[in-house]
């Protein structure tokens, strides 16, 4: 190995930590949220030399560029609703520039000595983790039989086997996850159903055209992504997230997305990844194979199928997160929700 | 399986499952609640009398059954378990009968009487346990049925009562209970019938056994009452007097006697006891009860206290005569386990009947109180007689074995004890007896006429006299074949048979 | 086989999926009893490649005490939640949360993949976190969110030593990781990290902080199944990775401290629900000492199995705990379901509110005696027979220091059960109205408290499940193709 | 000495840096916001160690089988993020609670 590439990687690996380290120490909300982006973004840039191009896509998709707007509009709720609070107007900070330390309570007293004592079994299990991991052994791995087997599974891109063949089982599960942190949200939010206002002050109508005219195009964009998973990286996960991030720009664009649905399509849409997978593990079974085991034969048609099926369900699930959320924390949506239920205690 | 396996068993459900059925029949079906209770009763006892007629034949009645890798439960009879068993089927027919009038008209009777009858159940359950899991089994279980009889009348003082009752008896069963795990370990599943199980271990785990005696008997001796775990029993008087009389005379407290005895005799053997020394420490804990009782027993003006602590003084009677060594002991502390048990279930009855018919709980109202309620307070005298050992009542003979047990065995400091406490017994029982008979009548009930042609409902009378009747017949007919003086003495010779 | 993961069912077809998921578990656990252990591969693929699904006597266990306890409080939440009172929030949801949640439940006890393991349990945390919230009340919220972040945090641990275990020997199931595991301190570490993740979802103490509030804000049917079966979940994975994969490499020491925790857990949880006025915090901190028994079973098996398989007390200790774990999932449902009944016809949660219950809910306060009769291990009852053969295990092994431990939550928990059931006995001055109560929440929380007692009439059933493929005869190398 | 670093040991040992490190930030943070963040960082830690472990023989491709179970496993965090998220500003508009400490 080149020492320049020893000094890239070591200088990734330090930006890495001094983000996390800002992240968690930040003085306000919005650093933290900011931080943990950037810390999202340079992750990604470590999929990739560690050589695994569809972790990159799906860090950088899911796991910043979702979570990372699901994070600034929660902001956006922190910030709005102090400013609501009577008792906080004094010390009202500015914008997106919330305290930590909520307003009127002073930094806890008195946490030094849980600091100093988690610091320091922290500080042991690191050098106890650090000892395991330098002494793992340099080689081993699965590559082999994966590549092996590939053949037969209907797929040339290793990953895609491994996800939807040979460990189908645990993306099955996994889209089931999506599914119940959905019905967790709803849990949270405190009723099922989304009620989208229109946003209160609409983007300029050229913004509105562009996110218009992009929207069919990202589709598309998934679609490919989706095909394209057979062969190299790409697939259900990436696509679904490009579906999914087509709806939330629509959305912020003020456009209602789910409202114009029937609520029956809406639950199919979350329901149809998880669906498909347990009909065609079904079927398999029925025919006398094992669950969720393709017939070699037609294995590369099925996945698609089943991958298509998933996506759609990915997608539609990420922006029905964002969107839930977000109409929930409408000031508008709120004032409804309350008529609402003021209604149904009447009678 | 043949009848006679399951026949142990039957003889277990045939109070349980009236028990349980009247927790489901309605409050008010009085009929068919009562009719359930005096069928099982009845039915019992025949069984019980069945059983026993089967053993003198020789007949054998065991039913086992595998909880799980070591755990067995085991319902063996022998004539020990016999003679408990006869004694709680006579003397809970009996109570019946008693509570059934007792109670009428009171709330809760339903709830009353299904636990009622599942005391009975852990009762015989005790008494025909095969091995020491079974025995610490029902005994626990007789905790736990008792505990909502003990509160019956919910009152803070009942509440009050019921838990200081728990803590008293749960903690004593956590202590059975390690010694139970532990006996277990050293000696394994033991079988009452296998005595000489530990014997082999004497030499080398001498210390572990001695220390496990006295666990042993700390967790019996809560039931048993023995000072100073004795505190529980004489606040517990809260309870009706059925129960007073039925558990705290015979259920509840004489389970702590027989297990004193089944620990003795059935698991250590006598030998091992003797070799261990552990026979004298019984003896003077047995003693300093016997004189510590009839004291406090001297001081208490409520006369179901006064009967309470003459329960703890009476109780240590058995627990004496099993530490007297010797076979003639030993047969005055078995047939005191039954007399004792008719003798104070007679005065309680009456106490009851007082209570019940004149509003009378304390000594000092008793003046005169004979020419109202003859027949009652006959029956009392009698049973205090016989209390205090005066022939030829029942008492009589337990304390002469017993008397003539220590006298062999070579301790007649017990001999002094004895008296000391029949002393003690005549100074608490006479001035009742005195003041019934001989003083005037002063109490306000003198004011309230008498509603019958009876002194009482003949309910309450008739239960009261028939025991009476009964503790002066053992007394009378103590040297016949079917008195339970000669079980005792089959008994008794069996265990010293190999000396 | 029990893959039912339905989702968006109303109550009825709720019902229905119940049942069923409670019958194939029975039906399984009858194959694996006649047939023994039962391996099927998923997708066709063998390990290490494939994910693996394995039924052995242990997840028989688990999975019928599932089937019994979810079928019966399915019953109990049907009604409940049919209440006019338990229709704010989000309550609508609770069938198709809960069948997932049994469905990973299930999904756990059969998986033999560490990663599948991971998505499992994270399916069981989301899902119990959602059911904790489901009412949305504010106290409830604040609970599931500390509930969650705690369940991350402890799934991120387990993951991590998931990872190290890989990067080792890279496989993840675990028959294959258990017959190519060799010492060294990056396996121990893993085995750290993942018993330190899990122990923090059984909430053993001190990371139970989180249980109390969480099982006590949630409703009553939902605290049933959280401290019933969801905790037992994460103790069930705990085993397995104690007695099947790191079976060689854990020490003398280990156990101890397990069994430490345990016991501290045993006194500090009863102590602490004999301090509580509110019955279902009184229940909750319940769970938590009742819980530090099964970990007593630790130190216990492993002394043992240094001294060698045939350690006479291997077997008691082995049920003790198993034993425990059973009767805890019946009579803490038991006592959620009852203490539920009580605070809906009462209308308050206090300890002292519970007055002149027994004439009034006779049925109820029976089958809040029977389960506190187990949990305090009074015979005869399931939790006799756990108490038993721990005490038993502790004396033979001559690791007599955990009897007093035993013992002494023993009287705890008789300090609590009795001071509740006291307070039922007392009449009231002023009758309070109750308000009427659904038939059938009565009577399956009576159920589910004579099961408890029931199980310790008969432990040979269990014993003989548990024996097929005991983890204690070295014979996992029969491997039986995917026979459903 | 340097040259025998290999690209994956850097990223491994980061890895366990960063999980104590947000191990450490999740106890001490007060607000809820940095508590999911941490928890965020605490994913993505494990996930590294994964992923640098698949790195370890193949140069040109990593092993296929950690990256799927990343990409799952990111997928059950972000749900998991989401959830949490919407939690805490229930919570927050509820309350006004922002940390488990202060009792409103």
């Amino acid at each position: 190995m080149r020492p320049v590439e020893i000094g890239l990687d070591g200088l990734l690996c330090l930006l890495l930590l001094v983000l996390a380290w800002k992240a968690l120490r930040a003085p306000h909300l919005y650093q933290s949220a900011i931080y943990f982006i950037a810390l999202g973004l340079v992750m990604a840039l470590a999929w990739v030399r560690l050589a695994a191009p569809d972790v990159a896509l799906a860090e950088a998709a899911i796991g910043t560029g979702l979570l990372g707007v699901l994070l600034i509009d929660s902001l956006r709720v922190f910030a709005r609703d102090s400013k609501t609070d009577p008792d906080a107007e004094s010390e009202e900070p500015p914008p997106g520039e919330i305290n930590v330390y909520p307003a009127g309570s002073a930094r806890p007293s008195g946490r030094t000595l849980p600091m100093i004592l988690v610091t320091a079994s922290c500080g042991l299990l690191a050098i106890l983790l650090v000892e395991a991991i330098i002494e793992l052994p340099d080689g081993g791995g699965l590559t082999a039989a994966a590549q092996e087997n590939l053949e037969r599974s209907g797929v040339d891109h290793p990953v895609t086997a491994v996800l939807l063949n040979y460990r189908g089982y645990d993306t099955w599960l996994e889209v089931g996850v999506l599914l119940l942190a959905m019905l967790g949200i709803f849990c949270a939010g405190g009723r099922v159903g989304f009620a989208e206002t229109r946003q209160s002050n609409p983007p300029g109508h050229l913004l509105s055209w562009l996110i218009r005219a992009l929207a069919p195009l990202m589709i598309l964009a998934a679609a490919y992504l989706l095909w394209l998973g057979k062969l190299a990286p790409g697939g259900a996960f990436q696509s679904g997230v490009i579906l999914g991030s087509a709806g939330i720009l629509l959305r912020l664009a003020g456009f209602q997305v789910i409202s114009r649905l029937p609520p029956l399509a809406v639950k199919l849409g979350l329901l149809l990844g998880f669906g498909v997978f347990l009909i065609f593990g079904g079927a398999a079974l029925l025919t006398g194979r094992a669950f969720l085991e393709y017939p070699e034969a037609r294995a590369g048609e099925l996945i698609l199928l089943v991958e298509t099926a998933a996506a759609v369900s990915i997608g539609f699930t990420i922006f029905a997160f964002f969107a839930y959320l977000n109409s929930r924390d409408q000031p508008e949506a709120q004032e409804n929700h309350a008529r609402e239920e003021g209604g149904n205690q009447k009678p | 399986m043949t009848l006679n396996e399951w026949l142990p068993l039957i003889i277990v459900a045939s109070s349980l499952v009236p028990g349980l059925v009247i927790f489901f029949l309605a409050e008010h079906q009085v009929t068919a609640r009562t009719v359930l209770n005096l069928f099982g009763a009845t039915l019992k006892l025949l069984l019980v009398l069945v059983v026993y007629y089967g053993i003198l034949r020789g007949n054998e009645y065991e039913f086992r059954y595998d909880i799980g890798v070591d755990l067995e439960f085991s319902l063996r009879v022998d004539l020990l378990s016999l003679l408990f068993a006869i004694l709680s089927s006579i003397l809970w027919l009996v109570t019946t009968l008693y509570a059934i009038s007792y109670l009428e008209g009171s709330p809760n009777r339903r709830r009353f009487f299904g636990f009622f009858s599942i005391c009975v159940t852990a009762s015989t359950g005790i008494a025909l346990s095969g091995n020491i899991v079974t025995f610490f089994i029902f005994y626990e279980f007789l905790t736990l049925a008792t505990y909502p009889l003990v509160v019956h009348r919910g009152t803070e003082a009942a509440l009050q009562a019921g838990r200081t009752y728990l803590w008293y008896t749960i903690g004593g069963g956590t202590v059975l209970f390690v010694g139970v795990v532990w006996l277990f370990v050293l000696g394994g599943s033991m079988e009452f019938d296998r005595t000489g199980a530990l014997a082999g271990l004497a030499g080398e785990h001498s210390g572990q056994l001695k220390i496990l005696f006295w666990v042993l008997i700390g967790g019996l001796g809560v039931k048993a009452a023995l000072v100073p775990l004795h505190g529980w029993l004489p606040i517990a008087m809260v309870a009706p007097a059925p129960v007073s009389a039925l558990l705290h005379a015979v259920a509840v407290v004489k389970a702590g006697a027989f297990g004193i005895l089944r620990v003795v005799y059935d698991v250590y053997g006598i030998e091992l006891a003797e070799e261990l020394g552990l026979l004298t420490g019984l003896a003077v804990i047995a003693s300093v009860t016997i004189i510590y009782g009839s004291m406090r027993a001297l001081a208490q003006d409520d006369l179901k206290r006064r009967l309470a602590y003459s329960t703890v003084s009476q109780l240590s009677y058995i627990a004496l005569g099993t530490a007297t060594l010797g076979v003639t002991g030993s047969i005055g502390a078995l047939v005191h386990l039954v007399h004792q048990g008719v003798m104070k279930i007679t005065l309680f009855f009456c106490a009851g009947n007082l209570a019940e018919t004149l509003g009378l709980h304390k000594v000092s109202e008793l003046n005169g109180v004979g020419r109202r309620m003859p027949l009652t307070m006959a029956a009392f005298t009698v049973a205090a007689f016989g209390m205090i050992g005066l022939p030829p009542i029942a008492g009589f003979v337990s304390k002469w074995y017993l008397g003539l047990g220590a006298l062999e065995a070579g301790r007649p400091w017990i001999v002094a004890v004895l008296l000391t406490s029949s002393m003690l017994n005549a100074a608490y029982f006479l001035p009742i007896v005195h003041a019934a008979w001989f003083r005037e009548p002063d109490g306000e009930w003198t004011v309230k006429r008498r509603a019958r042609y009876l002194e009482t409902s003949w309910m309450l009378l008739a239960p009261a006299i028939a025991t009476a009747v009964l503790s002066l017949a053992i007394g009378l007919f103590a040297a016949t074949q079917w008195s339970p003086l000669e079980m005792a003495r089959q008994i008794a010779e069996a265990w010293y048979a190999d000396r | 086989m029990c893959f039912l993961l339905p989702a968006r069912l109303r109550a009825p077809t709720g019902l229905a999926v119940a049942a069923v998921t409670a019958a194939a578990a029975v039906a399984l656990a009858w194959q694996v009893a006649v047939d023994g252990m039962i391996r099927h591969n998923l997708g066709g693929w063998d390990a290490p490649l494939g994910i693996g699904l394995y039924a052995d006597g242990l997840s028989c266990v688990f999975l019928v005490l599932t089937g019994v306890v979810g079928l019966l409080v399915s019953v109990y939440a049907r009604s409940f939640f049919s209440l006019p009172e338990e229709q704010e929030g989000a309550t609508k949801l609770f069938w198709p949360l809960w069948l997932i949640l049994w469905g990973a439940l299930n999904g756990m006890f059969l998986s033999a993949d560490l990663f599948n393991l991971y998505v499992t349990i994270e399916v069981v945390g989301l899902a119990a976190v959602a059911l904790t919230v489901l009412s949305g009340r504010p106290p409830a919220l604040v609970a599931g969110l500390r509930y969650l972040l705690a369940a991350i945090a402890g799934s991120m641990a387990y993951l991590m030593g998931v990872a190290l275990i890989y990067g080792s020997v890279s496989a993840l199931d675990l028959q294959v990781v258990a017959q190519s595991i060799e010492g060294g301190s990056s396996l121990r570490v893993a085995f750290g990290l993942m018993i330190a993740g899990l122990l923090v979802k059984t909430a053993v103490f001190p990371l139970h902080f989180w249980l109390p509030s969480a099982h006590s804000s949630a409703q009553a049917p939902v605290s049933a199944i959280l401290s019933a079966l969801v905790v037992k979940a994460s103790f069930y994975l705990i085993l397995r990775l104690w007695v099947d994969v790191f079976d060689g490499s854990v020490t003398v020491a280990a156990g101890q401290a397990l069994g430490a925790l345990g016991a501290a857990a045993v006194l500090w949880g009863s102590y602490q629900a004999l301090r509580q006025r509110r019955l279902k915090l009184m229940v909750a901190h319940s769970t938590v000492g009742q819980i530090g028994y099964m970990f007593l079973l630790f130190p216990l098996i492993t002394l043992a199995h240094q001294g060698g398989a045939d350690a006479p007390w291997l077997i008691h200790a082995w049920t003790g705990g198993i034993y425990q774990a059973l009767a805890h999932g019946l009579a803490k449902a038991a006592m959620f379901l009852a203490v539920g009944v009580f605070v809906l016809a009462v209308g308050s949660d206090d300890r002292e509110a519970t007055v002149d219950l027994v004439g009034r809910l006779p049925m109820t306060t029976f089958a809040l005696a029977l389960a506190g009769v187990s949990l305090i291990g009074l015979p005869p009852s399931g939790g006799f027979v756990a108490k038993w053969m721990l005490l038993k295990a502790t004396f033979t092994s001559g690791q007599w220091w955990w009897a007093p431990v035993i013992l002494i939550g023993s009287f705890l928990t008789a300090g609590y059960v009795f001071m509740v059931l006291r307070q039922a006995f007392a009449p009231t001055k002023t009758p309070i109205q109750l308000k009427p109560v659904p038939r059938a929440m009565e009577v399956t929380a009576l159920l589910l408290g004579a099961a408890a007692i029931l199980i310790g009439f008969r432990a040979e059933e269990v014993l003989f499940l548990l024996d097929v493929e005991a983890p204690f005869q070295e014979a996992v190398e029969a491997e039986e193709g995917g026979g459903l | 000495m340097i040259a025998g670093i290999e690209t994956h040991q850097i990223y491994a040992v980061t890895a366990g840096l960063l999980f104590c490190m947000s191990l450490g930030g999740l106890f001490l943070c007060g607000h809820f916001f940095k508590k999911i963040i941490a928890t965020k960082i605490l994913g993505t830690a494990v996930f590294l160690l994964f992923i640098s472990l698949g790195k370890r023989n193949a140069m040109e491709f990593a092993d296929p089988v950690p990256q799927a179970m990343v990409i799952t496993g990111i997928v059950v965090a972000v749900s998991a993020g989401a959830f949490a998220l919407a939690l805490a500003r229930r919570i927050w508009r509820e309350t006004g609670q922002s940390t488990f400490e202060d009792k409103p």
